[in-house]
């Protein structure tokens, strides 16, 4: 080895590190700084983050053949298993019964999903095909594991960016949603109070919720079962009550270990050739579009149900529908109490969220449905 | 028009319409489970009047008092604690030393 | 796509819907009612219940190539992987001093595995081959990672009816031991006290026990040394005091992470095409068969070792020699205050039980041995 | 009879006998290693007799705490919990105080 | 089946057991020994002497095919999972404030890795390929995961005495480095008394660190940014202070979990046929004089550091810049202690000792580059 | 000299220089994190002469200190607890018994 092969050797890392890699290893920072600084979801950012900033070290090859992430992407990424990992301990962890108690507040979780399909259409006319239209709208599920699910199965190319937009765009719900909120409602509106007079949930109602949905759910739109089965399974393990172990390690173990193996490797698919271009930046545009309109569709539906319902349910509750549970929800319930100090909403903007998840998952299923029934 | 547009604003029109009714659907089964899987409560207060009393204050401050457990549970739960401990050892036992104190204070000497 | 295509599309999960399923949903309701109603084993069978619940949903993928339990099942039970993690957790579980300062109880472990070779000789008299034989006879191992294994090896195709069996059967021990203990035992020998004065075990015996059941076991049966080396090695993470993380590793994360995978996948191979047969209807039978002989065999034993010892030898202690670790030591303790609220035997009961637990390992371990020797 | 009988048959023969002389072995070895791995204890009471003066009682009292114990402990593993905590820390902090109060009333005043 | 053929089946095991074997299992019942009694790294030993005891019991078939073994090492070794999530653990422990608040600690990190490339030079001229010969010097890297990081690249063969190596002498550093440390210095210089007055650390710096290494590192050094990487990002899920769940994940679950495995594994490739020959003596000799160079160099580097600081810094603290975290640092702090029960030097050896750390990646780094661009 | 061996001599050579050039420069790296990342203090003691009055003895008992509190802190991580406990819940509660004990005989009755 003379002396010029070795220092091409020793300066390959520097010599193959192209601006494109520098302007992503920067996005990978600002990724951490939101994680770290502003606390934005800081259990997916700082991963991604991370995983973002390896992707743009050149030739270290742990995105290739048997390096790290190329094993964590076959291993928990391209068979959807770490996002149903996660969604076992979501469900450990949502209580479901503020909306068992008031059933109506099922209502705001359908509204919250406009923004899917109005992405949908508008990707659609911005040149996107099919699948890659649906898997954009999709971020407006507003949530990670839904998003990652469809996207992986119908536009598995895109699935950095969009990733990238459900967990970054959730991060920032507490930026987005306010403005829209005080935009659309009157400050009479947002201080509507509601009666609290909840039905008291028995055992046996919670659990046999969560069969009864895998169920219905699970026949009406089979492609909705893997997402919303492991959400319910996660919910029956907690309010069983007979398996505390194996709740503990859904909230715990399982869902510590895939979320950070999932934020790891979706960082690491934003390598700089396959993310900086035109699309990444229109589908982060498309997403905030989503986001936007899931919004906006959650608060009119809102007002619509106070008026139809005779001033009894506070428009805010909208807001709290479109999923991103469960930041949404408690942004609706601060919402409320800054207008009025007395105004106590938030069991029933947690009804409206946890409904908004369910929701979600089933416009994801419903979407996957009807486009591979169309593609296929 | 071309036909992705085409597919999607159908899509668009059946998916809200399935979102909607499965939401629907979902509020039936909710109702309905709560109907029928709860057990029959002890009856007690069978005086009809007494719901009506329940004036609108009680009924915020009871909404308050949910809220406000809720958010506690929630909170809790967030900071991921792997077994419940008993919450008497946590008030601190210098705490207690002082209780102590208070204690023997009761009443002149 | 025109209104009846979207009509077949959508109503596709109902419309291919079978009466099979239905009535394996039901099945599936049946084995989760057990566990939360009953607490037979939860752990266990409310995710086998829930797993068999999703695999009879029609369409939903799920068992099929990248599909959850598909994937589950090649990463744990194709390769007997989480059985053997279940192992190590177990080991790390059992406590073997009873055992061991009573070294004579050994033997009850023994006639307690009559059962998996007398269910042999019938599941061949009703036609079955001699592995799938072998396979269901195994259940009488009644202990379920081994009759996981052991299937596995020899008859993967019936997995499902298998391991269903010895997990439910073992969550029954409750109901089906007691009657046929009064039935072989008189009142009298039920009463008959025993002795305890053990000898001291010393932290060196422990320790020592576990390396040398590994060796001794694993070089006269090799086939059964990855079931008997990981139940040891978890004992000796557990008694070597020395690596206590690793101890509650295997306790806790390992065992725990295992079983949930373990059971959702065992009942995902309950899907109304491959189980509902007449088969399946015969393996359940012999099952019970398997359980009631590997009873009365141990009682019988026990009544010989009553009578051999001059009396001092309780035959209920027989029952206890089945494993099925630790229901059967705590039934057999329970049954004997039930007769004489001062008849103290759990220490006796569970020294048999350890003894059971090593039988069926080691009768396992020889069943593969012989069949395999026989078939290859 | 058909081969498959007579092979399950030579099984359970001597697959039976293989695992009862496992399971002899195993006594022999266990019993091997309590003799010659306990470490000899510092034999105190060498006075033969006293072995004998356990009457059967105190067996069974012995057996009885140990059953107790050891259930105990068994049930103390199944709630898992994930590292043991100092177990005075969990006398009750109101408790000390009420410990100290008659920690207090010993003697007369 | 005739009795002849019984006999053969059944006797299998004893008949297959070689004088190799027998030798293995003696081995390792050695390493066991050395964990439970001596207590020398027993999360490791233990589960390397239980692995080696289990891969020389004939004909378990649990390194082949589906067996354990085979499995875990296609699932963690082969593509070097569980060293990285080792590392991500190790990263989530380290604090790395002592070096950061004496940064010219650091230099101590470099002269305890010339072992490394001393050893190389040796085995070179013992004739072994570059390959091996890299892979054995790394021992010196006194570093498990990085040990076994470069020998699975640079000569896979080579991984069981390498990393029974790497970790056999990292558990015997109390009784390696002691006599070395007397020899090399003189009394007085193991009295100095070194000044303690660290700049403040600010979380800011203590976030900023693992990123700005991990940066560097990767760009300079491609070839060891997998390792670098994970060990920084343990250490920013710790620092960071906003992801407590990942950070214990990190510290618990993963580690525990990935050091079982990986120890059960690595015991597992000591056959007698592979492990048993004059190969593995060398190399096992060849690890103890990287051990020993590393210490020697160290210490001689750190006797010029005090005389070119005018007595200012304690030789000793040479020792601890050979890695083996936190052993080496701990070991020269009670060094300090014994000369002069006033002598607290804990916080400028955890500083070398760190430094080491990183030197220690660092340089397996470089070598696996060099031998990589060297070979082709 | 065959191949291989002047490769590892090569090896070495630049091996040695590289690590001790990234050490180096970590080195420089950190200095300049802690310079130019750590937010500056409030500055209270301007007073030029303060951080000369510690004496060598201060600083040794400022290392003691440390280093003791550092090896606390290590043997605790690496008993692996799994969350953080308020320390005083773990004075034991007898402990606070007596301390209430010493309370009361403060000062003559
Ligand atoms: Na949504
Ligand atoms: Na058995
Ligand atoms: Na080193």
């Amino acid at each position: 080895m003379n002396t010029q092969e070795l220092v091409i050797e020793l300066s390959k890392g520097i010599s193959n590190l192209t601006i494109g890699h520098i302007i992503m290893l920067a996005v990978g920072g600002i990724l951490i700084y939101l994680a770290v600084a502003k606390e934005y979801e800081p259990v997916l950012l700082l991963p991604i983050g991370f995983g973002c900033i390896l992707a743009n070290i050149p030739l270290t090859g742990m995105t290739e053949g048997q390096g790290l992430f190329a094993v964590l992407h076959s291993a928990g990424i391209g068979n959807e298993l770490f996002p149903l990992l996660i969604f076992i301990g979501v469900g450990a962890m949502i209580d479901f019964s503020p909306l068992l108690s008031q059933p109506r507040m099922a209502l705001l979780g359908a509204a919250g999903q406009f923004g899917i399909f109005a992405t949908l259409i508008l990707a659609t006319v911005l040149g996107f095909p099919l699948n890659e239209a649906a898997s954009i709208g999709v971020i407006g599920a507003i949530d990670g594991p839904t998003s990652i699910f469809v996207a992986t199965k119908l536009a598995p190319n895109l699935l950095a960016p969009i990733a990238v937009a459900a967990y970054s765009y959730m991060s920032l719900i507490p930026i987005i949603q306010p403005p829209l909120m005080r935009l659309l409602t009157t400050r009479e509106e947002r201080r509507i109070r509601m009666v609290y007079a909840p039905t008291p949930i028995s055992r046996r109602v919670l659990i046999a919720f969560p069969i009864i949905v895998t169920l219905i759910v699970g026949i009406l739109v089979p492609d909705a079962t893997p997402l919303i089965s492991m959400l319910m399974l996660g919910n029956l393990l907690r309010d069983s009550g007979v398996v505390e172990r194996l709740s503990k390690a859904a909230q715990n173990e399982i869902i510590n270990i895939a979320t950070l193996f999932l934020g790891l490797t979706i960082g690491s698919t934003m390598s700089a050739g396959s993310f900086l271009n035109v699309e990444t930046v229109a589908i982060l545009l498309l997403g905030l579009f989503a986001f936007v309109l899931d919004t906006v569709a959650g608060l009119i539906f809102g007002k619509i149900l106070c008026v139809v319902s005779g001033r009894t349910i506070n428009p805010l509750l909208g807001a709290a529908g479109i999923s991103a549970f469960p930041m949404a929800g408690r942004l609706v319930a601060r919402m409320a109490l800054d207008e009025d100090f007395d105004n106590m909403v938030l069991m029933h903007a947690m009804g409206a969220n946890t409904a908004g998840q369910l929701g979600s998952v089933m416009a994801g299923g419903v979407l996957l449905a009807l486009v591979t029934g169309l593609l296929g | 028009m071309n036909a992705d547009l085409s597919y999607a604003l159908q899509i668009t029109l059946i998916g809200m319409c399935l979102v909607f009714g499965a939401i629907v659907l979902l509020w039936g089964i909710m109702a309905a489970l709560v109907r029928f899987l709860t057990p029959p409560t002890p009856a007690l207060p069978e005086a009809d009047e007494v719901p009506k009393a329940i004036t609108e204050i009680e009924l915020k401050q009871r909404a308050a008092a949910a809220a406000v457990s809720y958010a506690l549970s929630h909170q809790r739960q967030q900071e991921a604690h792997l077994f419940p401990l008993p919450p008497t050892a946590f008030v601190s036992a210098w705490q207690a030393v002082m209780r102590s104190t208070q204690l023997r204070q009761r009443g002149p000497r």
